[in-house]
């Protein structure tokens, strides 16, 4: 099933950013004044080891075009660990997407730190741009 | 009687798709089930059941049952009404055709379902008579007659090179007719030809089972140990009921989406852990043995208490598909029949 | 094979006369040629039952959840079903003191299809493992085929056929089948190889044909969870209707929750009754781990932690790391 | 059925600007449980406040929503708000419609939908947001200093004096820091000396102080009031008690190298007192350079120690202690100047640091405070100052600003001149940068009474010419390219951070900037903290400052611990793991993953259909839960659930954002 690119389709990127790092770059890029695409939403999470691939598969099925996790740079966890787990675990996933259909640029994780405001803009600006040219997610959305 | 050289039933196919949505055995991977005929699709007609009983046609294991919109007032738009699209189905077995009777009690009794009445009625059966039964199949022992399925529309037998046709009702009468430039008058020579497969699949079966006086035998055997002993095999999955042409449970679930939403039929199977478990818990089958003897009784005492039919057609899809190897023959074996009876 | 399911029986009766264990869980022979299901078995006299032969495949261990009712269960594993005891370990999941383990070697057994095929419009009466060799009964007498040939493909590419925990060896090891990485990942490496589109499109016709039954699920030692997540109604994770998206979520999360758990039994490809290839997914990931964060083998050592409970500052990520 | 408020902020014009606010309330009106929606020009105001509190009594609301600005600025402030009108704090939540939605889109359109689908995100989470319940931890009463420099001694000797016991670790073998390498200071010109030495001393006589040299931090756990540190006391190989720092030892030692103190112009022993003032003033075997440690031969201060006080077999001793609160104060380094060739540093004893030139202007220094050319000795006539060394520059160097370089470049020019009548600088520069008390005075003074000469524009080369060193430029003002031949040149080198910062980041679990300085929780409300509870920052590790900055902000971090430590006792975070026992496997995943073993397993006994069965389950200990909530996804049964971030919270956000 190819995707036909829509024009004007304007995709729903759902972000899944860490408390201590990437919502503070989200919060330090809206400080700065930095803008980025409307269409980015982000979910606060404590840490990027909270997400559960589970809440990753049911954005795709409720109509995101695109997830993103964002997490602190491994070695700055607030939480020591969490992003070493999450680095692991959304590896797996990513390449488990991928070979089950789903275009990469879908799913993507970054790390971005808390004084990364103008990586926070950029990162979702890109991700915005992949997704808006795959066009919408009709492979795991369900269909009601 | 008509019949068509195999060979141009593709031509019969190409004819009945036009007016209708016609759906065919087909094998995908190795697995043969009833999807939609396109030109080009690997028909099957050798394999005896489809993976997916033909039940799916009259009751979807998914079905959206109504949508509705919380706004100053409740707006819901019922599904029911909008089921039923003209349809064919072709190459049903006999053991599946009677399974239709059965469901249709269920469902067409009073209470009557409505989507289920339309799509039925909007249904032509055409069956496929069975050449040579799989060990696994014990139809027989619930009276369907193997080369013949008086419930269909049209009774199809494969006399070698061509199908015959039997048109064995008004909708199938029709059907013919529409079909006549493609058809062949049967002479009295493919009637007998036609008796005489029928003849020799009858004595094909290896599995020879009785299930008389079995619904009585059961009466007593509620608390029996014997289901103590046979539910320690099985898994909780839900092979058997999906794959089963008569198991009819189903479960309706909410789809929120904010101030909308849906509601969803679907398929339930009594294998499964939350089955009949209440909102609050409670759970009136809490182990696996409950759930399987609840199984075997619907089909084998509950159900012909109520209709006077066992729900069982012998089809052996259970037989073939259980993962463990605990099947509905076992039981009738194991428990056997009694005097008289059902 | 006679010889073997005897020494089967002899191990269960003189364990029940011991009273070494209460129950032994083994298999025994079933109505069809092709039908070995596993057997319970609690007092010695019903020890004859027992049987080995090329059909015994279905993995026992998961039945060693529910016997709480029992002081020790003896159970008879293969290299697979080994593999599943050290899986329930890991997972705390059993106590190895409740279990006695009689090893029994294996070297494969036969997919009934395979053989179905082989023999066209004829009906196979029996089937009988001779040396390397079956001995099909048919209709027309008896016939003789390499036995290598008709194996589970699941057996074609184990690379454990004997038991890797035990407490006693019913009979004598089988010499280990050589599987290389490439025939074992073969699979895998052709899907990855074809367009993201087209592999979608081949899952999706996969899937389609998946009725949610939960058989992968419920006959997987690695999903031995008390109340499964898929099986919650607050919140509900899945969705219990049968769409395309909540069957690729079923699938997908359910290979995530195995994934560096699993041990390729391939019982859930096996058992599929719509045919999926289950096992190449989970393949994958095992193919990912490995690449990723080092060869791992689950199922052969209840004191690791799986890949995904542990890390190294320096690993690799499969994702932009800028 | 929840009855939920939402309150929408104008924030002024800031978020009012780009989002419809009327369009937004009807929107909200709509939204599932919301029973009332109202806004306000400033929520967080009193008035904004007294707004809330009033809707909670007047609708019965059981659950608020503010849509204003991000919830890391005021979701306590409303927490309290909502607490105030009776409801448990944690049923607030807050939806970021100002950092996340009105500053970064321009589009009015755009940014109402979203601040629309914001609030129905918020929505939807807090009509499943629970009653959350902080529990009292205790508290321990004491500090812990990292770095004996002026922000360290500054630190420890205030929070010592509001009564708390201080441990003061200090890796090398003295305390005093960069500012006792400093000769005098700006703008005052008073000996760096003779104001650090004394602190220095009443850190080291101050009862409560205890001061742990020659030692370095190996692991830190805990969490605030109650750290648990690991410090590692590097093998002095001279027994403290015993030693009474005569330095007998350090004269006859046969072994020299390198003097760090002296920046490599003179050596120094491989038996040592970093230098003359050293507190500790005892001395430390540098074992990489001793000729025992190196050849086993030697032994010579063993032999000549009256006190019998040198110890060969000692080795690294780990001490744990506990601690309520930790103070960072770990200093910088200058910058490398090994991308600098055209400086010809390294090249030409003449060219020098600006700390080396510190040195030389010091009494104690190598040249005993008589500013002479290292490559022969005489006194130098003319001398270059070349600023920013390594800095504001992206190519090469650091892009900030070292802040300190145009002020002891000013104070260098003035004490030449002072010291060497005649002398005359030159200093190249790209700006002066002189916001503080009485510094453009300062600066002044160096070009209006010491005749210093400033040139604007960057040095391209430095090179030989016979006895002297000619400084290649261009005057950015004229444009006219300038050779100067000059005796000496000095690098305004730049401020670094420790290159050891990241790791000692990583073990205190704080954040650095892009160039590894540590991160303030927030640039200006809150300089001295970092986002890590308890952990507080002081000086140059925070960022490039002067003295009379570090020891205010040694001071302030000294308030912040002292404040923490009076409290009878902490609040923990309610937002912390809980186990849904009937769901749980007892696998245990959950504490595989748990970086702070707060997951332990415990028994129970359950009716499994007819028989009681005993299990094993998961049970977490809520005063070490930090709420990372790695654990419930390491769970695959979802039994082990997040307060404040649940399972259900989350995909409710989800399921609402893709409505």
């Amino acid at each position: 099933m190819s995707v036909v690119k829509q024009e004007g389709f304007e995709p729903l990127i759902v972000a899944f950013c860490c408390n201590w790092c990437s919502y503070a770059g989200a919060d330090l890029a809206g400080t700065s004044r930095m803008s980025y695409p409307s269409n980015v939403r982000i979910v606060r999470v404590p840490c990027s080891s909270r997400v559960n691939p589970s809440f990753i598969i049911r954005a795709f099925q409720r109509g995101a075009d695109g997830v993103i996790v964002a997490g602190c740079h491994p070695g700055d966890c607030h939480y020591h660990s969490g992003n070493f787990f999450s680095r692991r675990r959304f590896t797996v996933l990513k390449q488990m997407l991928e070979f089950m259909g789903i275009e990469p640029e879908r799913f993507q994780v970054r790390w971005i730190s808390g004084s990364e405001g103008a990586k926070f803009a950029s990162v979702m600006a890109g991700i915005t741009q992949d997704v808006k040219s795959l066009g919408p997610n009709r492979k795991l959305r369900d269909v009601r | 009687m008509k019949k068509v050289a195999k060979a141009n039933l593709v031509e019969v196919w190409r004819k009945l798709s036009a007016g209708a949505k016609l759906y065919i055995p087909v094998d995908t991977d190795g697995v043969a089930n009833f999807l939609s005929w396109q030109e080009g699709v690997a028909v099957d007609l050798e394999t005896l059941n489809t993976f997916v009983p033909p039940k799916k046609f009259f009751y979807p294991q998914t079905e959206t049952i109504l949508r509705y919109e919380i706004g100053d007032e409740l707006k819901i738009e019922d599904f029911a009404c909008q089921a039923g699209e003209n349809t064919i189905i072709f190459g049903v077995r006999p053991c599946d055709v009677s399974s239709m009777a059965l469901m249709d009690r269920v469902y067409l009794e009073d209470p009557v379902d409505e989507a289920y009445r339309r799509r039925r009625e909007s249904t032509t059966v055409i069956a496929l008579g069975c050449k040579d039964p799989d060990e696994t199949c014990f139809c027989q022992a619930f009276d369907v007659d193997l080369g013949k399925a008086p419930g269909a529309d049209i009774l199809a037998t494969d006399t070698g090179e061509e199908i015959v046709l039997n048109a064995q009702s008004a909708k199938g009468e029709e059907l013919l007719t529409l079909l006549d430039g493609l058809l062949i008058e049967a002479t009295s020579g493919d009637e007998n030809k036609v008796r005489d497969a029928q003849d020799k699949a009858k004595s094909g079966y290896e599995t020879v089972v009785s299930v008389q006086g079995l619904m009585e035998k059961l009466d007593g055997m509620f608390e029996d140990p014997y289901w103590e002993k046979l539910y320690k095999r099985c898994i909780a999955c839900g092979t058997c009921t999906f794959v089963c042409p008569t198991c009819h449970c189903f479960d309706v679930q909410e789809y929120p989406t904010g101030n909308r939403g849906e509601r969803i039929r679907c398929w339930d199977a009594c294998m499964f852990s939350d089955f009949t478990q209440m909102a609050g818990g409670h759970n009136p089958r809490p182990t696996q043995k409950e759930r399987v003897r609840q199984r075997f009784m619907h089909k084998l005492n509950y159900y012909p208490h109520q209709h006077g039919e066992y729900a069982c057609v012998g089809c052996g899809r259970c037989v073939r598909k259980c993962p463990v190897n605990l099947d509905i023959l076992e039981v009738i074996k194991e428990i056997g029949g009694g005097a008289g009876g059902l | 094979m006679r010889e073997y399911s005897e020494k089967m029986q002899k191990i269960a009766s003189d364990a029940l006369e011991k009273k070494e264990v209460s129950l032994v869980i083994g298999w025994r022979k079933k109505d069809f040629w092709w039908q070995s299901p596993v057997a319970f078995v609690d007092d010695a006299a019903q020890a004859r039952q027992l049987v080995w032969d090329p059909f015994t495949v279905n993995n026992p261990i998961k039945y060693l959840l529910d016997q709480d009712c029992h002081e020790k269960t003896g159970v008879f594993v293969k290299g697979c079903d080994s593999r599943g005891i050290n899986r329930l370990l890991q997972d705390r999941r059993l106590e190895r003191d409740r279990v006695v383990l009689y090893g029994v070697p294996c070297d494969g057994k036969v997919d009934a299809a395979k053989l179905k095929k082989a023999f066209p419009g004829q009906k196979i009466k029996q089937v009988a493992a001779a040396g390397d060799q079956l001995s099909v009964t048919v209709d027309g007498g008896d016939e003789s085929v390499p036995a290598k040939e008709y194996l589970l493909d699941k057996c074609q590419s184990c690379r454990y056929p004997n038991p890797v925990v035990y407490d006693r060896l019913a009979w004598e090891e089988v010499a280990p089948r050589q599987v290389s990485e490439e025939s074992r990942f073969s699979r895998v490496a052709d899907l990855e190889q074809i367009d993201v589109d087209e592999r979608f499109a081949y899952w999706s016709r996969q899937f389609e044909r998946c009725i949610r039954c939960f058989a992968c699920r419920n006959v997987c030692p690695a999903c031995n969870c008390v109340t499964c997540i898929f099986d919650q109604a607050e919140p509900r994770w899945l969705g219990k209707a049968s769409d395309m998206g909540d069957t690729l979520n079923y699938q997908m999360i359910r290979a995530f929750h195995v994934a560096g758990r699993c041990f390729e039994c391939g019982e859930c490809e096996r058992i599929c009754p719509a045919g999926i290839p289950l096992l190449d997914l989970h393949r994958k990931i095992i193919k990912d781990l490995n690449g990723y964060y080092g060869e791992y083998d689950a199922g052969l050592n209840p004191e690791d932690n799986p890949p995904l409970g542990i890390y190294r500052g320096e690993d690799p990520a499969g994702f932009d790391e800028s | 059925m929840k009855r939920i408020g939402v309150f929408i902020c104008w924030c002024g014009s800031n978020i009012a600007a780009t989002v419809d606010i009327e369009k937004a309330m009807a929107a909200a009106r709509t939204m599932p449980g919301v029973v009332h929606v109202d806004q306000n020009k400033y929520t967080c105001s009193g008035i904004g406040q007294a707004m809330i509190r009033g809707a909670i009594k007047e609708h019965k609301l059981d659950r608020v929503v503010v849509s204003a600005c991000s919830p890391r600025m005021h979701e306590n402030t409303f927490r309290k708000t909502v607490e105030a009108a009776g409801l448990n704090p944690y049923y607030l939540e807050i939806a970021n419609i100002r950092e996340q939605c009105s500053w970064v889109h321009k589009d009015k359109e755009a940014g109402t939908d979203k601040a629309i689908s914001l609030i129905r995100t918020a929505v939807a989470k807090a009509s499943r947001n629970e009653a959350l319940f902080a529990t009292e931890m205790p508290i321990e009463r004491r500090a812990l200093v990292i770095g004996g420099g002026i922000a360290g001694i500054q630190a420890a000797l205030d929070i010592a004096d509001a009564g708390y016991e201080v441990d003061v670790v200090e890796k090398e073998p003295s305390i005093g820091g960069r500012m006792a390498q400093l000769d005098k200071t700006f703008p005052t010109l008073d000996c760096s000396a003779c104001i650090l030495t004394p602190k220095m001393v009443d850190v080291s006589q101050h009862e409560k102080i205890n001061l742990i040299t020659y030692s370095e931090i190996e692991k830190v756990e805990g969490y605030v009031g109650n750290f648990t540190v690991t410090i590692r006391n590097k093998a002095r190989s001279v027994d403290m008690e015993k030693c009474t720092g005569c330095g007998d030892c350090t004269a006859k030692c046969p072994s020299k190298v390198e003097s760090e103190f002296d920046v490599g112009l003179v050596k120094r022993k491989a038996i040592y007192t970093p230098f003359p003032q050293a507190v500790p003033n005892k001395p430390a075997i540098d074992r990489a350079n001793c000729r025992w440690f190196k050849s086993g031969k030697c032994k010579v201060c063993q032999k000549v120690c009256p006190a019998d006080a040198i110890d060969y077999e000692q080795e690294d001793r780990l001490v744990t202690a506990r601690y309520g609160a930790i103070v960072v104060a770990s200093g910088f380094d200058t910058h490398k100047l090994d991308k600098y060739g055209e400086y010809a540093y390294g090249k030409h004893p003449d060219v020098i640091t600006s700390l080396e030139f510190e040195r030389l202007l010091n009494a104690s220094g190598p040249t005993g405070g008589k500013i002479l050319r290292p490559s022969n000795g005489q006194t130098p006539k003319n001398v270059a100052f070349i600023q920013c060394v390594g800095s504001r520059d992206k190519a090469k160097g650091n892009p900030y600003c070292a802040k300190v370089c145009c002020m002891y470049t000013a104070k260098h020019a003035i004490l030449l001149s002072e010291k060497i009548p005649g002398a005359k600088a030159f200093v190249f520069y790209i700006d002066v940068r002189t916001p503080g008390k009485d510094y453009e005075e300062f600066y002044n003074r160096a070009y209006e009474e010491y005749g210093a000469t400033y040139i604007k524009g960057s040095v391209s080369k430095v090179f030989p010419d016979g006895e002297q060193l000619i400084v290649r430029s261009v005057d950015a003002l004229s444009g006219a390219l300038i050779e100067l031949v000059v005796d000496m040149v000095v690098l305004a080198t730049s401020v670094d951070a420790r290159s050891d910062a990241k790791e000692l980041a990583q073990k205190l679990s704080i954040t650095t900037n892009a160039h590894n300085f540590f991160n303030e929780a927030h640039p200006k409300l809150r300089p001295v903290e970092t986002h890590t509870a308890g952990i507080f920052l002081a000086g140059a590790c925070q960022g490039p400052k002067d003295i009379p900055e570090t020891v205010a902000q040694a001071s302030a971090a000294a308030a912040k611990v002292t404040v923490l430590l009076n409290k009878k006792s902490l609040l923990s975070n309610p937002s912390v793991a809980e186990v849904n026992l009937k769901l749980c496997s007892g696998d245990m995943s959950c504490m595989v993953v748990c970086p702070y073993g707060a997951i332990t397993e415990k028994m129970i006994e359950e009716r499994r259909g007819r028989d009681m069965i005993k299990r094993r389950v998961a049970d977490v200990n809520s005063a070490l839960c930090q709420g990372c909530g790695a654990c419930t996804v390491a769970c695959r049964p979802g039994a082990i659930n997040l307060k404040g971030f649940t399972n259900e919270q989350i995909l409710a956000e989800v399921d609402a954002i893709c409505l």
